[in-house]
């Protein structure tokens, strides 16, 4: 096992690895930028480096600052959190080369998986569901017609490297087309340096279903159940539970062989999530994987009772995985709602002094957040600040738990969307399950 | 490196250090006295600079300025969080970052990368400089190694070196002083 | 008792904290060398400019001003500490709790129990006391209602009725003013 | 099912009851002394009354006010908690004959349970394992002799209406029993008001195990495993945790059975513990029920997912036990720390004003805790402030996650025992699991 992790992050999820690093009895290194010095996660951990300014791009995913701090603390693995460097094949092969662990996949998983279009392809020829789309990435005009003429309007044009919804682009006619195709580039080429896009047929109304897996080197993998994330602002989930009300035990079981297929045909290792889009008809298509600990990890925790991140910690160090797929049992409900640091209407970023800070707590009640009164909120980063998880015997249980642990939650001196997710939790639509990605867009819309 | 910063502010603040006292307030005219309209003078100076805290001591003559970052009439706007921001920080691989220490005029030399510190080339060659020593724009005054490269950091004024922060062979962070300079004392 | 009052950490240094709210400070409490007039000029200057804080120490010369961001407009989410507890809470099931409010020179009759508030005997009946009426010690002001038994309340003082804080037939804490006695008005 | 429940009790009990109530839709009142005006159970509640002075023999013990409390604002039940006025059974009589559901066993129940001698001569007569002992109460010293030279010193004598380590003596040989029985008397009498006393075999380095039942009005009776509670000091337990490291599947389905025909041949309904002592040989024997929730339910929670004070609630309002005992899996393991507002060295109380309270979160950790920053531990009550209590697949993640846990909280202003506990965690005895009753004493003796 590690003697001493680096966790290449900040804020919660940094919080997160170094309680799962404390409890293996793992030394911690925290990094940090110059505007987190006073962090939460920075006072948690074993030893500290500032690794430069506020920008993450000199601090947090400035590779070599990174590197340099683990070598002289003398890390021996480095966990890269979501987000950041997480997702960086460069990053990953350059720890391999100098011997420092990246806990996560291989560069080579990571460097697949990161080609969307690739992906797909991989996990086509093994002859699982993939939804309809251009064979690979799109040379030119031409080809995004002919393949969208190919499977029907309305199409989706997506970046190979894409993620977070940049990138994307909705087409409903062959008339749109073209603008569309170079405003996705250009989109793709500004946000990722990669204009590679490919596109998709379109679906109206589908459930974001992911599945969470687990990956030994020795090809074992297990499946720990779906997650449905249906409830996205702008491709950023906002609240997600498990087990999916749109699931049943025949759909999870047939949804979480593909996922285990599509990973094991691309020789995927250490945790992963594959995401597929589930249609109206119960039909579901593969996406693509994450290759890395998704920030809604924790209700797969909840239903589960596996510690996620000390698995991926274990599997990283090469051990093999110690669950069976028959041991794996889901019990009861789960689920979480991130809370953000931003004006609950309007959605503007509201950084600033938490001047109150005071969680829920009690029975089935978990939070995820490296935040405490007199934190500072900075508007460099990411503006989720926490996440709260309910638990229940059923999803009754854990919806009435969320909404009485929402009441509870203080947060004073900054906006959060709170208030959303109590409208949220309210709506009739959501308490009976009847969800899809387009529900919040109509839920604000009303 | 210090393991687990044992303080930690409730708010993250901005000092600042008022270059001279007597621009501000004289402490020694009427204090003694308890004199409010000096009081007010401080309050005024509070509210001017919006700042939410101000102490003054005289005996050791000592000022200190809050300015927390909530404190927010100005709140619309985006607050500033950095502690110690390199007032003209020019990030390179070989420049230093340079902030002008007003409370007694030195400029620090601080490490614009994460690495180990050596004071010279090689284990056998003598010191880039010491103690006391005249510096140029543009000297090299210590080695950074990170990623089995070494770094050369060079001053960015002329002066006296009055102070090495870091012993040799430690490792430094981000932003972290490793020189005073005088810049007055520039031969 | 004060369970949640804001709280400051243990200086060395004696500090005058002067909360920025109405029922703030003893003016008439001896200062160390000081005199009342100047710490109410302090407590006016605090309050002209909505600080927080006030510190100032003499011998060292030390003056601390402050603002709060938070300073929350008088005691919306902050709650003050207890509405004045009964200072001299004697219980009994028949006589009222009376305490001496200082600010009006009035005395406050509390309910001694939890119950139903009334003016009257029975509903036919006319209310024991009218507001402007004279009331002696001992006289019944009204009943409560507990466990289905009547509770008179008498009054402790000689005075005047005032002021009757309740409707009739409401329910009623214990430790609620029911009533306001102005005892100098004993006639 | 109740449509507004009294809460009649205080601190994080106060809330942990409310809690359940809003999770299950039931308005809630709070009652409050004078000296808890601004507690977290007050604001948390739907609404409040003051029920007299700091003194809780004036207010939450103060019977006519706790009720004019429920008529006033026309709660149809009300909660005991523990402590106060939870085992009064002269309380639970008042509340049936006033139509106010009183959330616990019946009258009956609490009186035949609070009388320990009756309860064991009932228990005993079913055939059911008790400690060698006085038959019943007993009457006179001469009784008390020939009672202990029957079944041997050393032996101990306690109060018929005792807890709490009150009314206890521990004698060692004939000599001393006089002595001991009278002061034991008086003790009885100050603290209980009943002077009864009677007498067991004194185990030297036993466990205290309980076991968790739950009783319908139409006689089904489930158990939900036990909980390990023998690290106590002078009687007040300190950390729980279950399953005990000395019960293995067989002991659990045996002390599992005689303690639900322990409640049965006692006609018991709603929840109750069933207090076992467990020598060193693995014999058990019953010790008392007790008749309310326990200060370490939650460990309990933990592992079975069953909300006690739900079920309590629903069990009240006269809901058949919805729960088979084939149902009921125990899954991991749970530890609870009790934090003190105490010095942890010498015990002495610690009231003040909490300038910082930053509980711990994350997976696996569940704060119960009435606290805040700025809330005030007032003087007149119970010293305990917060429980800690983590659970994981276990016991050795779970003991890991405590520590994690216990270093992450921070409670500013006052003492706690936090730091006892972290020793304790860190005891190579406790770490094997090999604890008795004693364990405390020699552990703060060496």
């Amino acid at each position: 096992m590690f003697k001493k992790v680096l966790v290449a992050n900040r804020g919660e999820i940094a919080l997160r690895v170094i309680r799962a690093c404390k409890e293996l009895g793992i030394k911690t290194v925290a990094i940090h930028s110059e505007a987190d010095a006073l962090g939460l996660h920075v006072r948690a951990a074993d030893e500290k480096v500032c690794v430069g300014p506020a920008e993450s791009a000199l601090s947090y995913r400035h590779i070599p600052n990174v590197l340099s701090a683990a070598e002289i603390t003398g890390a021996d693995a480095i966990h890269p959190g979501y987000g950041f460097l997480s997702e960086n094949a460069h990053f990953a092969e350059v720890c391999e080369s100098i011997g420092i662990k990246f806990i996560g996949p291989s560069s080579e998983n990571i460097a697949m998986m990161g080609d969307k279009a690739k992906a797909r392809e991989i996990v086509a020829k093994r002859g699982l569901p993939v939804t309809p789309g251009s064979p690979g990435e799109l040379r030119s005009e031409e080809d995004a017609l002919q393949a969208a003429q190919k499977i029907g309007f309305p199409v989706i044009i997506k970046a190979t490297a894409g993620g977070g919804g940049r990138g994307m682009r909705v087409v409903n006619k062959a008339d749109d087309l073209s603008r569309a195709f170079q405003a996705a580039q250009a989109e793709a080429k500004s946000t990722f340096g990669n204009d590679g896009v490919y596109l998709e047929r379109y679906f109206l109304e589908p459930r974001h279903i992911e599945v969470q897996i687990l990956a030994d080197q020795f090809g074992r993998v297990v499946h720990l159940g779906e997650r449905d994330c249906s409830i996205q602002r702008r491709h950023q989930k906002l609240v997600e539970e498990t087990p999916s009300p749109a699931v049943d035990d025949k759909l999870r079981r047939e949804i979480g062989r593909v996922a285990v297929e599509a990973v094991k045909a691309a020789h995927y290792r250490n945790v992963g999530t594959v995401e597929f889009l589930l249609d109206k008809d119960r039909q579901f298509y593969f996406m693509e994987v994450n290759t890395r600990i998704q920030v809604e990890h924790p209700i797969t925790e909840m239903v589960t009772g596996i510690d996620l991140i000390k698995e991926q910690i274990r599997l990283a160090a090469g051990h093999p995985l110690a669950i069976r797929q028959q041991d794996v049992a889901l019990t009861g409900h789960s689920i979480e709602c991130r809370i953000n640091a931003e004006d609950p209407e309007k959605f503007t970023p509201s950084p600033g002094v938490i001047t109150k800070y005071s969680p829920p707590g009690g029975f089935g009640v978990r939070v995820d957040s490296a935040m405490e009164s007199g934190a500072a909120v900075v508007p460099y980063y990411d503006s989720m600040i926490a996440k709260l998880i309910t638990h229940g015997r059923d999803r009754q249980e854990s919806v009435a738990r969320m909404k009485r642990a929402l009441g509870e939650f203080v947060i004073e001196g900054i906006k959060t969307t709170i208030p959303l997710h109590r409208r949220i939790l309210e709506d009739p639509d959501f308490q009976k399950g009847h969800v899809s990605t387009t529900f919040l867009e109509r839920f604000l819309a009303g | 490196m210090s393991p687990r910063r044992s303080t930690h502010s409730k708010a993250k603040t901005r000092r600042i250090v008022l270059p001279n006292t007597d621009d501000a307030v004289n402490p020694h005219a009427s204090l003694t006295g308890g004199s409010t309209k000096q009081i007010q003078e401080l309050i005024d100076l509070l509210r001017r600079n919006n700042l939410t805290e101000l102490e003054f001591e005289r005996e050791g003559i000592r000022i200190r300025v809050r300015h927390e970052l909530a404190a927010r009439p100005l709140a619309a706007s985006v607050p500033e969080p950095l502690p110690t921001p390199p007032q003209q920080s020019t990030y390179s691989a070989s420049s230093a970052i340079s902030v002008a220490d007003t409370s007694a005029g030195f400029v620090t030399v601080a490490s614009p990368i994460v690495g180990t510190f050596y004071r010279s080339p090689s284990p056998d060659a003598d010191p880039y400089v010491e103690e006391g020593d005249s510096v140029r724009k543009g000297q090299v005054l210590c080695v950074v190694e990170a990623m089995k490269l070494m770094n050369e950091i060079e001053s960015e004024v002329d002066g006296r070196l009055v102070r090495i922060l870091v012993e040799n062979a430690k490792s430094v962070e981000y932003g972290q002083a490793l020189f005073l300079i005088d810049p007055k004392a520039a031969s």
